[in-house]
């Protein structure tokens, strides 16, 4: 029995690779379902979003790509549609090269489909990509009519009315930075929030999550983190608002593979280790010990 | 651009779902085993996502932010609104320099690039020692300042969140005691150090959850695509 | 000597194409007219600083902002301090680190074995502190590699760094008395794309099956196969970065990693460099710094909270010292 | 010598010492100072990006040229690079022609994007699941103290993170409300993680401060590569 478990331990990697697509592609197929339930850290945003007057100002940023959609795209489209929802004024921007696609992919997803009326200038506007990583927060800091010159068509932001309110970064009444990586929320806090004193919200993928934590309560008004935070911000936003019942459970949906993925996971580990512990603990292979 | 070269929206959706498919098949191939597939894969996403964010530098910050103020009719076939500003001949010099950092290109006078290089890492020098100090350092000791008993608003002795602030100030202090180098760590000083080896090693547990939560994600975003490619297949 | 066109190229043998680049570029003779240009920039970017006149934020200092400086001039004083006195020759300890005594053995089990050790140093560009250290503890992997006449394979994914470790690696096999058996193909450049390195890699890991596998470095999503692929064909692995997504990994699949600031502290303490012991220790009083005032100020706030507010004052001083002001 | 190292590290001090001290004093020229190197810097950083390409083009022209092994395959990268240039550079099919945003659906230039770039780049961060899975079967062992408690705090994220979760432990009574799993994983979040992390960031700003330090004051020059 023992040396079956043993052998356990090395079984081929493709049997492996085989199971973990199964453990997404059936839940799929079978439209799986979980329930979400919105943690404080997340209802956080969606309180702060639901608290402000209506035509407050707010930054949301798209800086990531298309690696991270299924994580980061849900997160977008809910924010944007909450705070259009809300009767806000909504500015887009990204400094991630990949971003601007993704902004387009919400524009179509969000505004077209759910608030087809809405003017671009005067409630919304899409002010595009600019190379320069933190540089450009540090000088949308200063000035930002200097960091985004132009609007993603290409229009003069002098020549925009909702711009005319917008200075310096220190305007905005809340920056949500939705991100992937370098740059992206760690940086909007650094260069943005902390010197501005604007409150700043942050949806990450799940990898990212954890590095956010010590920002906090102190310098994060909250953190969507992975498919679940972007799965508990929809629940918030569907519990509030049954109407997006039908457009806004992107992230709600993705869940199930998830869960069952998490599951299978958490099996290998356990088993592995069974079949390491039938095999028998192998001494460290070096001498020098931690 | 004549419109001949237009693609029609049903045309483009269906050239994004079977080029898509396909290369996404030829990536997983590498799976099973390394293959020529793979190897095609792997070399056009080299060559395309070099020359896409040579584009979007070009149109996103060169364009509108380089040759719009520094000589704004030049930029007039594609950004007319910032035509008729002002031209800002200081633009010159991150010209100058970004000249430099491509003489890299040419071995004869790639030593200029260096100067090029002496400016992005003397910017990078310069945030980074401001912004690491403000937000990684001085905000993080901050709040760690914090009491160690705390109570409910009703007056009465709050343990659960009195034993959390405990477990936070502890596991800061005994993390810093492992990253102390100048002290051997040995009696007490040893024993904090392990247990700042304890915190850390849990903190690297729940960022290993969460990665695993973060790759499970991206896997199901390409299945639905795949999923989405063959049931056009079928209708 | 023909001077190879791009020593970037690890393969540098000149082709017709870049020595016609290479030819047309000295007849415009070029180098001069860069020497002038060079001039031009630095007059330019002193120009703008002589510019007063821009109405702008009226104010000269940010009195919010006092705490921040004199922290700032704590710190930096204090690197700075340890850093010229190490140079001047003070003797600072560093204390031992589990990861590097484990080094030396981990190449003598290579030799042993008969097989490579491999080294790589992250897959970022010179830029970033990580790869510099990574290259630093490379001098010391080398040398011991050359002591034990084992093999040493590093692929790298930038050119810069490629042309750094070739250097180090040759100096290490100098100083090691065995410059015979140094020789360039042990370091070379492989491609900056993060996959396309990792591709080549594993090949590498799963063909050659090095007996040990060094990671030192900033390494990304990479970590993960690299570390797996390793421990699959059983090679002792030591890691270390300051990427904190990517320590779960190392941890769980190497058998030593060095964690965080132990990658620069580690950097130090086998080159034993003075300007890198200085500032090590000059960190440490930072951590010290910090440290204290954690305590002192817990300390206060658990007074203060436990008697109903009799240290308030105290606390908002101290919090104060703290804040981090908005512009 | 002195174009080679000195000229480069006074560029770099003098960047570095005007950004330092336009944290303390907005007036000009630092304020000024300070905004436009924030701006030299995007551009440049733009520029890097045609550096990278050129260096790539070089390469595999190379490659091409010498007819090395896999030469081929160094067809597909020039050839993938100058359709997507082109495309985007002379913004063809643009229905917004020259004005229109270079990412307009519909242009030869989105359609590259999201036939080509999007799912390669998708698909590669999406392997990593079967490598964390495989991992997770093959490397995760507990073998000591510490890597135990790193397992134990991953499989309690594992399970926090979903709906099992709560599933599991929802039979406790309220008076043990903290241990269930959602609550532990809470807790392992923003106590045990928040402590970790944050004296990894403390040790690591203290490294980025002091190297950037050395940087600044032209001691540490290795960014150069080789004197």
């Amino acid at each position: 029995m023992a040396s079956g478990l043993a052998k356990l331990g090395n079984l081929d990697r493709r049997i492996i690779y085989l199971l973990i697509a199964l453990a997404v592609v059936i839940p799929l197929l079978l439209k799986l379902v979980f329930p979400s339930i919105t943690t404080p850290i997340v209802q956080n945003i969606f309180d702060e979003v639901e608290a402000l007057p209506p035509r407050s100002k707010v930054l949301l940023t798209a800086d990531y790509g298309p690696s991270t959609v299924p994580e980061n795209q849900p997160m977008l489209e809910a924010v944007a549609r909450h705070c259009l929802h809300k009767g806000l004024r909504l500015y887009v921007a990204t400094i991630w090269a990949t971003g601007p696609p993704m902004i387009e992919n919400m524009s179509e997803n969000v505004i077209q489909r759910d608030f087809p009326d809405i003017v671009q200038g005067t409630e919304w506007v899409n002010l595009g990509y600019k190379a320069g990583n933190q540089g450009v927060i540090n000088s949308a800091y200063s000035d930002f009519h200097n960091a985004f010159p132009t609007d993603a068509r290409g229009n003069a932001v002098g020549s925009i009315p909702m711009m005319a309110e917008i200075k310096r970064l220190e305007d905005f009444d809340l920056i949500v930075a939705i991100g992937s990586g370098f740059p992206g929320v760690k940086e909007w806090i650094q260069f943005g929030g902390d010197p501005s004193g604007v409150p700043v919200a942050g949806g990450v993928t799940a990898v990212e999550a954890p590095l956010l934590y010590p920002y906090y309560p102190g310098q994060l008004l909250g953190l969507m983190g992975g498919l679940q935070g972007a799965a508990e911000y929809e629940a918030a936003l569907v519990t509030a608002y049954p109407q997006f019942e039908e457009t806004s459970t992107q992230a709600i949906q993705n869940m199930g593979p998830q869960t069952v993925a998490h599951l299978l996971i958490i099996t290998f580990i356990l088993v592995g280790n069974i079949a390491y512990f039938a095999a028998g603990r192998e001494k460290p292979r070096l001498g020098v010990n931690r | 651009m004549a419109p001949e070269l237009v693609f029609s929206p049903e045309l483009s959706r269906q050239l994004e779902l079977w080029v898509g498919a396909f290369l996404t098949l030829m990536i997983f191939s590498f799976l099973y085993k390394d293959n020529p597939f793979y190897k095609f894969a792997e070399h056009l996403f080299v060559g395309v996502s070099a020359a896409y964010w040579m584009v979007q530098g070009f149109w996103g910050t060169l364009m509108p932010n380089l040759f719009g103020k520094l000589y704004p009719p030049m930029v007039r076939f594609a950004i007319p609104q910032v035509a008729d500003q002002p031209p800002d001949p200081y633009k010159l010099i991150p010209l100058v320099f970004g000249i430099f950092l491509l003489m890299r290109l040419i071995p004869p006078v790639a030593v200029t690039a260096r100067l090029a290089m002496g400016l992005v890492i003397g910017f990078a020098a310069g945030t980074n020692l401001t912004r690491y100090l403000q937000s990684d350092f001085v905000a993080q000791i901050d709040h760690t300042m914090m009491p160690m008993v705390a109570f409910h608003p009703d007056g009465s002795f709050a343990l659960g969140a009195s034993f959390n602030n405990l477990v936070l100030v502890t596991g800061v202090l005994a993390g810093l005691i492992y990253f102390f180098f100048s002290a051997e760590h040995k009696g007490l000083f040893g024993k904090a150090s392990r247990y700042g080896i304890w915190v850390l090693m849990v903190a690297f547990g729940a960022a290993f959850g969460y990665t695993v939560m973060a790759r499970i994600s991206l896997l199901t975003g390409r299945m639905s695509f795949l999923g989405e490619w063959i049931r056009s297949i079928f209708s | 000597m023909v001077r190879p066109p791009y020593p970037d190229f690890h393969d540098s043998a000149p082709t017709r194409f870049t020595r016609f680049l290479d030819i047309l570029i000295r007849f415009a003779s070029l180098r001069r007219l860069s020497v002038s240009a060079v001039l031009t920039g630095v007059l330019l970017l002193a120009a703008p600083a002589a510019v007063f006149a821009q109405s702008g934020d009226p104010r000269w200092f940010i009195e919010d902002r006092a705490n921040l400086l004199v922290i700032m001039l704590l710190t930096c004083g204090a690197i700075l301090f340890y850093t010229i006195r190490a140079t001047r020759g003070a003797d600072y300890f560093v204390r031992k680190i589990a990861g590097i005594s484990a080094i030396e053995e981990a190449v003598g089990r290579a030799t042993e074995m008969g097989k490579p050790v491999l080294f790589i140093p992250g897959i970022q560009d010179l830029d970033n502190v990580q790869t510099v250290a990574g290259i630093t503890i490379l001098a010391s992997v080398a040398r011991k590699v050359a002591e034990y006449e084992t093999q040493l394979n590093v692929p790298t994914s930038r050119s810069l760094v490629m042309t750094t470790a070739r250097e180090t690696v040759k100096e290490a096999f100098l100083s090691a008395g065995r410059p015979d058996l140094y020789n360039d193909s042990m370091v070379y450049y492989v491609t900056d794309e993060q996959f396309g390195f990792v591709a080549y890699a594993d090949g590498f890991i799963v063909r050659q099956r090095p007996a040990t596998c060094i990671y030192m470095g900033a390494f990304f999503a990479e970590s993960l196969i690299l570390a797996e692929t390793g421990n699959s064909v059983g090679a002792i692995q030591i890691a270390g970065t300051a990427q904190p997504t990517q320590l779960p990994f190392f941890v769980a699949a190497c058998d030593y990693t060095l964690i965080g600031e132990e990658l620069f502290a580690a950097s130090a303490y086998l080159s034993q460099e003075p300007k890198l012991l200085g500032s090590l220790r000059g960190q440490d009083f930072g951590k010290a710094f910090a440290m204290l005032f954690i305590l002192i100020g817990t300390a206060v706030a658990t007074i203060s909270v436990a008697t109903g507010g009799s240290l308030s004052g105290l606390m908002d001083t101290l919090n104060h010292w703290f804040h981090v002001a908005a512009g | 010598m002195f174009f080679r190292i000195w000229l480069p590290v006074i560029v770099t001090s003098i960047v570095g010492i005007v950004l330092v001290t336009a944290l303390y004093v907005p007036h000009d020229p630092f304020g000024k100072l300070n905004g436009d190197f924030s701006e030299y810097f995007n551009i440049i950083a733009a520029f890097a990006f045609i550096l990278g390409a050129g260096n790539l083009f070089k390469i595999h022209l190379d490659k091409i040229y010498r007819k090395t092994k896999g030469w081929l395959f160094s067809v597909v990268t020039v050839a993938g690079f100058l359709i997507t240039l082109v495309a985007g550079l002379l913004k063809l099919g643009n229905t917004g022609g020259w004005e229109g945003d270079v990412v307009q659906p519909g242009s030869w230039f989105a359609i590259a994007y999201d036939s080509m770039f999007t799912p390669l780049q998708a698909t590669m961060f999406s392997i990593l699941a079967f490598f964390v899975a495989s991992a997770s079967y093959r490397a995760f062992r507990a073998k000591n103290t510490e890597a135990t408690l790193l397992l134990a705090a991953a499989l309690i994220i594992l399970l926090g993170r979903t709906f099992v979760g709560y599933w599991m432990t929802a039979w406790m009574p309220d008076s043990l409300e903290f241990l269930t799993i959602p609550a532990l994983s809470n807790w392992i979040m923003s106590v045990v993680n928040q402590a970790g992390q944050r004296a990894i960031l403390i040790g690591i700003g203290l490294g980025v401060i002091s190297t950037s330090l050395k940087v600044i004051l032209g001691i540490e020059r290795s960014y150069l590569g080789g004197e």
